[in-house]
């Protein structure tokens, strides 16, 4: 992977994989698993002092100066130890949306805060009756007085009852037409928000929103009025980008467990790594691991592209391989272990589990495909 | 609505009269509770839910479908076992008891002496005694001839020492049947005795384990100087590896799942033909309806599969048949399940432990739950290893 | 198989099959293939006198008194020697569609001459400008003076050369709308018709054919004018199921050369049999091959249903999934074979050709899949 | 339309100034004729074919991408490599002679003497002398090292008796190199002896091998008495393995044919969005779009991994990459042609040898004949067993 890389990425990745093979053994986590939350906030300031909440944004707002690539470096890494933390809805998510298309005073008041770890986001814009698709979306936002007021409901939100400002999508005038969606912040404190959190099996967290006349400002509008949907696509691009290297990172993870248990356990008198059809059941888990991180990766250099459907195009490619091969590796990997793959005490299971989720999350293999199809180029090589 | 019958077996009339009796008396006798439970494709039903079951069945006569008439089973015909099956997985009734009814007892009807059949069959009919089964170890797994869990002979009793694994049902049941080491000395298939053990004998401990979707199913038994007398001996001291062998062989019906995994494509069909909320149904997707048609022309192929072993007078196919329906048997219902998961999207995700939220977590729950059957009852790979010993003869 | 068949048909299958045996080494049919044809007058007599296409008549039209199943056996048999002769088009094809639908007077005419070996039948309906589309068809037949003239193109014609007697698919009145076409027998000698016969990759003949103001008469139409899609539509699923059955044949013959092959090959001192990866590869194929013989059986006895959505539901489920599985099948076997595999002296690349030569004849599984969810039964399981 | 870059490496403007004098080159002397047997996936272009092309490349100075200035090379560093590569194959331009410029030259480079450099290298740079490969016999394909063909030291010569199989051009070649067993007594990967004979040498026979797509590119070399002089042999005597595994390692850049398969994919694309005389396009099918998206990105996950594999410092990784790089990359190049030859549906079938047609016929033709390339130049199966052993330490 160095190739890509400068050398203070190679250095900050290292940084990342030490402070995170240290304290975050895996097994540990997952023994110790009760009702407690999964995450702790003083894990959120350890990791806000290291800088990887600050690493991809300028140093104006607060952060290091980095690029997508750093984000991209410690998504991965969370995904090998499987860390459920609000990484990806705080930093990725809200963090990317603002600096992309907040103004300079939305970048101000949000983004150094973000950078610190003292304030998280969540992206508030699945509905249960728009299903994948924007123009459905119901949640509106009425004009009140030169404010806002925004009333829906809001499923599946990452991180929702972890996050200190929600980013709402709203339909901010009357009638259909996806034009006229717009992104607003909201603190999660405001009055006529409930929250109903959701442990997924993963251990990642999503809840439920209601919304019911939630006041926002002017100065709240991410964004121009009506320009949601554009940013929307923009942000769950990046989004399906970083969620495939986590998907590599666990991948990966999931395949030296099976790798090394393959070289300890012995039946039939023999170690199993000794048997020629599981050795090369193992060398295609490997060729789809390289394959799938591969295409991740150019996706997240996609990311930098100005060209719209290239960033589309790549952005599905990857989440569309990368949710097959996810399938297809942590699968393989359980039935490679045998019994011991099926319990709980085993991480196996919970690479599995959380592949599943990543499948599922931000779209699956049939939507992207879809969205894929849709900006096909005939005449041309995809990738360019 | 018949079936597509290439044997003309199934066709008679006086089956198709037996058919509707089934349905009739499911209809009638199926509790809610327990249609409810296995529809959300549990393995898992409780012991009181599958005695209740079972008590049903036995009042009926049809307790235990394979057994002759003379054990207290019904004496059917292949025929009318295979309707049997089918009938109860499209209703949604309980597969029948897998140690107990299954295994077990037929295994006793073969091997077992008149007093072991007299002992413990009725109570395996009536539903009163649960079995569980002594196989794995922690080192015998695919390698079930390795296992070193000891029963040595003291007067008219063994004593065992050691330790057994992935033991389903350990936790509710009354007796265990079981393989223990008597000689080490020689081949590793010799020197193994078939023995019954009364689970509530002094030194035994249970330990449970989880599994990935949450569940407790399985467990690990300790045995520590635990007797066991004589007369619980199926068989010759060390001549149990046969019977253990004939005992694995048993499963010919519904080792391929089929009629399970109808059951499940038909509801995968009925959520992929639910008009969502935002107007479409998945089934207008042409990537979907392919993979449901794929699923579906391969279930009809392993369905077609499976009358043609089954039926068959073939010699010496039926072990062979049997593993290469059991590895194509999961594929498809795993693959079905894996469907409907992805086909519920982020709602089946949540984790039904921490969150009140019932709804579609179900199915993520049965996909996890279902990784086991290509690892147990003979791994996958364990299967192509005797195909191609046994059939191949490579 | 035998639990499906009775006495008599587990008799006829197994003469069947001594008879290519016998004569039909394929080693020494491939060697001598040359410029003149794969096919012999001389071999065609003897299987008209063993009965073979004779076999699924009635005998009041000179048949034997079999069934579909009959033909099917005799499909799976010519498959695995691949033989090519006109069985397909004249028994199965031509056969069938005088069995089924010709009148009483046609049946006399031309059915004891088909299972006396005396005349062979080719069915001429495809066309380059209609794809598999019938509905596109362009081929005219135009009424004259209570007659009819027919004009057009018909393509890939099975056997077209060979044939004595031809069944064209024309329209038989202006305007669009499948309901209009007919089909008509008119002699392969008439006057107007012109054959470009084309030898296929694996050895089977068809031929393009132009039919220039080609005359027949009201008693050449086979069943009622305008009923010919529906008449052509059954047809076909006949084709699509029995040519499955020739399919499974040569999968088989492919499987046990391959077999064969490594129980003697040695490379690294041991026999390549003995390597694990290539038997867990091994055990695919033979289940492979298992699955499609039961579809492919359960395609037959669908045909025997009076349900016409079950036997088109059956018979493309079975051409998708074997044609699928053929393409597996043998291109696994080639390469199972290594270098050998690729040359023309050796029988299994052969099989790789005819089995893909039978995934594009009757249509290729797109088609088929395309056919199976126009008729996919939402509420039901497909079999019933 | 710049390549998606994810190294910067290729995007330097220098760089793109390379890529159009490469393309203004390609579009001013690529002859039509050859241009058009590369475009029907034909790898079997005639020695006349061949030898033109190579003699235009090496008026350029560009005849051997990969060499050094000194040797007659254009001394290009590895990204213009990439990039002439890229463009020859999207332009059909023919693949670099494999024998001659990609194997025996850099092995001459680096292991042949002063005397045997001068003799040899200008002759494969000119495209006056071709060569082909004596390595497999009828027992020694994947089990290379199992060779048995003989050469006895006899004075100043060898005398060869023996047979090499799948021998490459050996009916144009002038010359072969070859792999010989000089000592059978030691480990069968000793005793092994690289030789180069004149292939005009009395005592060779060549005997034809026509392939399952109808061309012959393959021969058997038979070898009565054949006397080789000892300066035609490279390294030293019982030496030759470590010379020939070397040269098998040598073909890093294109042993995925990624550029290659780009160009078949643009060729199914047009063939998918032709109208078609029904009126309708392939690409409007669901399904087949699919496949063509999945084929697309496989191709893009190929091409990616390519790059980091190919321009990656990390060490002893590149025997690894270029196993799996080959496995994926005839897969998915397969797969292509595959799908090609079904979208040409019946009249691919055609067999051009007994019929005046020509139309879609060279499709099934070149399916056929790559089904070659999953099983040379080590098999799939071969590769996976060095990647197991090589990089999972299994």
């Amino acid at each position: 992977m160095e190739f890509w890389l400068t050398e203070e990425q190679v250095m900050f990745r290292d940084s990342v994989a030490r402070f995170l093979a240290d304290r975050h053994a895996i097994g540990d986590r997952l023994r110790a698993r009760s009702d407690a939350a999964a995450f702790s906030d003083a894990e959120w300031r350890s990791i806000a002092e290291l800088g990887w909440l600050a690493a991809p944004f300028p140093e104006a707002y607060g952060g290091i100066g980095g690029s997508t690539t750093d984000m991209a470096l410690v998504m991965e890494q969370l995904g090998r130890v499987l860390l459920p933390c609000p990484y990806l809805s705080s930093v990725v998510l809200g963090g990317t949306m603002l600096l992309h298309c907040g103004s300079a005073r939305q970048k101000e008041r949000f983004l150094a805060k973000i950078c610190a770890g003292e304030m998280r986001v969540a992206l508030a814009y699945a509905e249960s009756s728009a299903g994948s698709d924007l123009s459905r979306m119901a949640a509106v936002a009425r004009p009140v007085a030169g404010d806002y007021e925004i009333s829906g409901s809001k499923t599946f939100v990452l991180d929702g009852g972890l996050a200190d400002c929600l980013l709402v999508a709203a339909r901010s005038a009357d009638g259909p037409g996806d034009g006229r969606l717009s992104i607003f912040a909201v603190p999660r404190a405001a009055a006529g928000i409930r929250v109903e959190p959701h442990r997924m099996r993963d251990g990642s967290e999503t809840a439920t929103i209601h919304f019911s006349s939630v006041r926002a400002g002017p100065e709240d509008v991410i964004g121009r009025p009506g320009q949601g949907a554009e940013l929307l696509g923009r942000v769950l691009d990046v989004a399906a980008a970083m969620i495939c290297m986590e998907a590599v990172g666990a991948m990966w993870a999931a395949y030296h467990l099976t790798l090394d248990y393959m070289k300890v356990r012995t039946q039939f008198g023999q170690k199993i790594g000794s048997f020629q059809a599981l050795q090369h059941r193992m060398v295609d888990v490997y060729t789809q691991c390289q394959m799938a991180q591969s295409i991740a990766m150019g996706a997240v250099a996609a990311l930098e592209s100005d060209d719209a459907a290239l960033r589309t195009r790549m952005c599905s490619a990857a989440k569309l391989r990368v949710g097959a091969t996810a399938r297809k590796v942590g699968e393989e990997c359980v039935q490679l272990h045998g019994g011991i793959g099926m319990t709980r005490e085993h991480p196996v299971g919970h690479y599995l589990k959380r592949l599943n989720g990543i499948r599922t999350s931000f779209g699956d293999e049939n939507h992207h495909l879809q969205r894929y199809v849709a900006c096909f180029d005939p005449d041309n090589y995809a990738s360019r | 609505m018949a079936d597509l019958d290439v044997t003309n077996r199934l066709a008679a009339p006086w089956l198709g009269k037996f058919r509707e009796e089934v349905q009739a008396f499911l209809r009638a006798e199926l509790p809610e509770d327990i249609r409810l439970a296995v529809s959300a494709e549990r393995m898992d039903l409780s012991r009181e839910q599958q005695q209740r079951w079972q008590k049903i069945l036995a009042r009926k006569g049809w307790a235990c479908s394979g057994w002759p008439r003379q054990f207290g089973g019904p004496g059917w015909t292949i025929e009318q076992q295979y309707i049997f099956e089918r009938e109860t997985a499209l209703a949604d009734a309980p597969r029948p008891i897998v140690m107990g009814v299954q295994m077990l007892g037929p295994t006793l009807i073969a091997f077992g002496n008149q007093a072991q059949k007299d002992r413990f069959l009725p109570g395996i009919v009536n539903g009163d005694q649960f079995w569980c089964q002594g196989f794995s170890e922690p080192n015998a797994g695919s390698d079930l001839a390795a296992l070193q869990c000891r029963a040595v002979r003291d007067g008219e009793s063994y004593v065992i020492n050691g330790t057994k694994m992935w033991t389903t049902e350990a936790h509710i049941a009354d007796w265990m049947f079981g393989l223990f080491r008597t000689d080490g000395s020689g081949r590793k298939q010799e020197g193994i005795t078939f023995l019954l053990i009364d689970m509530r004998s002094p030194g035994i401990t249970i330990s449970p384990i989880v599994t990935i979707d949450g569940g407790h199913e399985v467990n690990q038994v300790f045995f520590d100087n635990l007797r066991v007398s004589v007369e619980n001996r199926v068989g010759d001291e060390n001549h149990g590896w046969n019977i253990a062998k004939h005992l694995l062989s048993l499963e010919r019906f519904g080792i391929a799942e089929v009629s399970r995994s109808i059951r499940s494509l038909l509801r995968l069909k009925r959520i992929a033909t639910e008009p969502r909320s935002d107007g479409g149904r998945l089934l207008d997707s042409p990537w979907f309806a392919r993979q449901i048609a794929e699923l579906e022309i391969d279930l009809m192929s392993l369905e077609l599969a499976e009358i043609r072993l089954l039926f068959s007078d073939e010699d010496g196919s039926e072990a062979a048949a049997a593993s290469i329906l059991k590895v194509r048997g999961t594929e498809v219902q795993q693959a079905i399940l894996e469907l409907m998961m992805i086909a519920l999207g982020e709602s089946a995700q949540i984790d039904p432990e921490y969150s009140d939220a019932e709804g579609d977590t179900w199915i993520a729950t049965a996909y996890l739950n279902f990784r086991k059957t290509s690892i147990y009852g003979g791994s996958s790979e364990v299967q192509k290893n005797i195909v191609s010993k046994a059939v191949l003869g490579l």
